[in-house]
């Protein structure tokens, strides 16, 4: 193998590990390759990744290469990062809660209740901090229970115009019940 | 009648593959299409079907109506009083849907090889050095839709009959921040509050709480600046708000 | 900032983030860099990973630029990769669905059962399963059918940076006629 290929796969190889790579794993890999040159191919790769240009290095660590970015960056790259809408992720708690508010909406802590079986206080809590979620006055029974509903940034995060926009029951019974029979009957006749 | 080039029964997701593959099997000119011969293939292939005891699904029997009535209009001499777009082969229709349906095939196939070749890299993001990541899933609006049909599907919870509560309601929770602030004129902090509460669900019934509290305008919540600590002292409203029944009716509603 | 030390930067950026990053993100945060500039280190940042010393390259995807191992080292890689993405394996009929709605988007179900003749339900379902395919709004017509358009996950998958970097179909079409018109018949009659 030519010094340039194999210190491609050298980076492709640190790229994709999170643990350092030892030596003697690459060597058990790449058994064409001397040991003198697999070093001298990390020694390369080393120091090339060090010049200015470059935001990610690779060092030597605990025995092994790996991949970090340069501490001089860490302040604009977290900025970055905290500039960033994250995708959203919810727990599975938190989904049903949303999914029961989203459709049956506006709704009380209590009708929420009735209808996943369980306390969904700290899931709304989640949501509520989210911006899921918002509270929309008061349904007038006794005790005035808050009414919560879907956000506009419940709207944003799943792409809807409206709430309208949400496939009904129907909609997916639907297109879930196909996806079942398929599973079921001889392919070619469906 | 032709003998029926050899076709395989699971092959097929839809009529337009079945024609499809009988036109290219016979190297059959696709604007130019035998259409009885074709019509009489087909119906045989749906006959087999049958004898199998396979289900036809309506699609191929609604492209075998099609075909026969393609049959029969090519039988008919053309009317030379019908209008120019009457004039048209029966076949057109037909032939544009074979060709529409054999490009997204190609179409799939170009996809196909885009993601093999896709799969043959990697990426690793690398976030270690920033905290972050949490297990939870992220969600799309057909989860969203998923899970609530789930939930209805769930059988009922048993009736909360006898409610052995250790822990603090949420109108026990809003009767003991009215004790603290009618004790009080000035603010208390909600750290203090927090701090009586430690628990995680404790926080969550506190926090629900305040947002009764603060609905029903008998509590105001202060923020003196930014990031700062928040306090909370009574609302004008306090004395009115706190009528003698409204935290067990409360109570009634979080039940 | 300097160029050296703004590709490094974005080196850095490229590296941490899981979605791909998108310039108008970067112009976010990065405000004393023109645009154009952005625009110039991202080309050459790009430009220089495509060397063959290089095993990990930045590439535009999904409207932004990602970090990838390149496809000719995968058989060695793929024994260093810990967590790996499931496969995504596709039924021919879920693929050619797909294939529909990528070039008719936003699509509603009946478009797409006329397009490929079966009732596309089961495929869509799978799609939607997958995220592959999303509900986008729905279309103004009798019965309001829900209108289906590609993923950014779709673009990930697939290694597209945008839609419109599909072949087009005209391409397919002129495949469509040759494979099907010139079987054997003498020319001029196809």
């Amino acid at each position: 193998m030519e010094r340039a290929q194999l210190k491609a796969l050298l980076e492709a190889i640190i790229y994709v590990c999170e643990e350092p790579v030892a030596l003697e794993q690459l060597a058990k890999v790449l058994t064409d390759v001397p040991a003198e040159e697999l070093r001298a191919a990390l020694d390369e790769l080393v120091a090339a990744s060090q010049t200015e240009d470059h935001g990610v290095e690779i060092r030597a660590v605990a025995g092994g290469y790996r991949m970090y970015t340069k501490p001089e960056h860490h302040e604009t790259v977290r900025a970055f990062v905290r500039s960033q809408k994250p995708p959203l992720r919810l727990s599975r708690q938190a989904l049903e809660t949303l999914a029961v508010i989203a459709y049956k909406q506006p709704a009380t802590l209590p009708e929420i209740q009735a209808v996943r079986g369980v306390d969904p206080s700290s899931a709304l809590a989640t949501l509520l901090e989210k911006g899921l979620v918002v509270a929309a006055g008061r349904r007038q029974v006794v005790g005035r229970p808050i009414l919560y509903r879907t956000s506009k940034e419940f709207l944003i995060r799943f792409g809807l115009s409206d709430v309208s926009e949400l496939p009904t029951l129907k909609e997916f019974e639907e297109l879930a019940r196909a996806s079942l029979a398929e599973a079921e009957l001889p392919a070619g006749t469906g | 009648m032709d003998t029926l080039p050899s076709v395989h029964l699971d092959t097929y997701e839809g009529p337009l593959d079945l024609l499809l593959d009988l036109i290219r099997k016979q190297q059959i000119d696709i604007f130019d299409i035998p259409i009885a011969r074709i019509t009489q293939q087909y119906l045989d292939y749906l006959h087999r079907l049958e004898q199998l005891n396979i289900d036809i699904a309506g699609d191929f029997i609604l492209m075998a109506a099609t075909l026969i009535q393609i049959k029969s209009k090519m039988l008919l001499p053309p009317d030379p009083t019908a209008p120019a777009e009457e004039q048209l082969d029966p076949r057109t229709d037909l032939v544009e849907r074979l060709l529409e349906h054999e490009k997204y095939k190609s179409a799939a196939e170009m996809l196909a090889q885009r993601q093999l070749l896709e799969q043959a890299s990697w990426s690793r993001p690398d976030l270690s050095a920033f905290g972050d990541v949490e297990g939870e899933l992220v969600v799309t609006l057909w989860d969203l839709t998923k899970v609530f049909r789930e939930v209805l599907a769930r059988p009922p919870a048993p009736p909360a009959y006898a409610v052995q509560r250790e822990e603090i309601t949420v109108a026990e929770m809003m009767d003991e921040v009215r004790r603290l602030l009618r004790e009080t004129e000035g603010l208390v902090p909600l750290l203090d509050l927090c701090q009586r509460h430690p628990t995680r669900r404790g926080l969550i019934v506190l926090f629900l709480a305040l947002l009764e509290l603060v609905r029903l305008e008998a509590v105001v919540a202060v923020q003196t600046e930014a990031f700062g600590p928040i306090s909370l002292r009574k609302h004008k409203m306090f004395d009115v708000v706190f009528v003698p029944d409204t935290t067990a009716e409360i109570d009634e509603q979080y039940q």
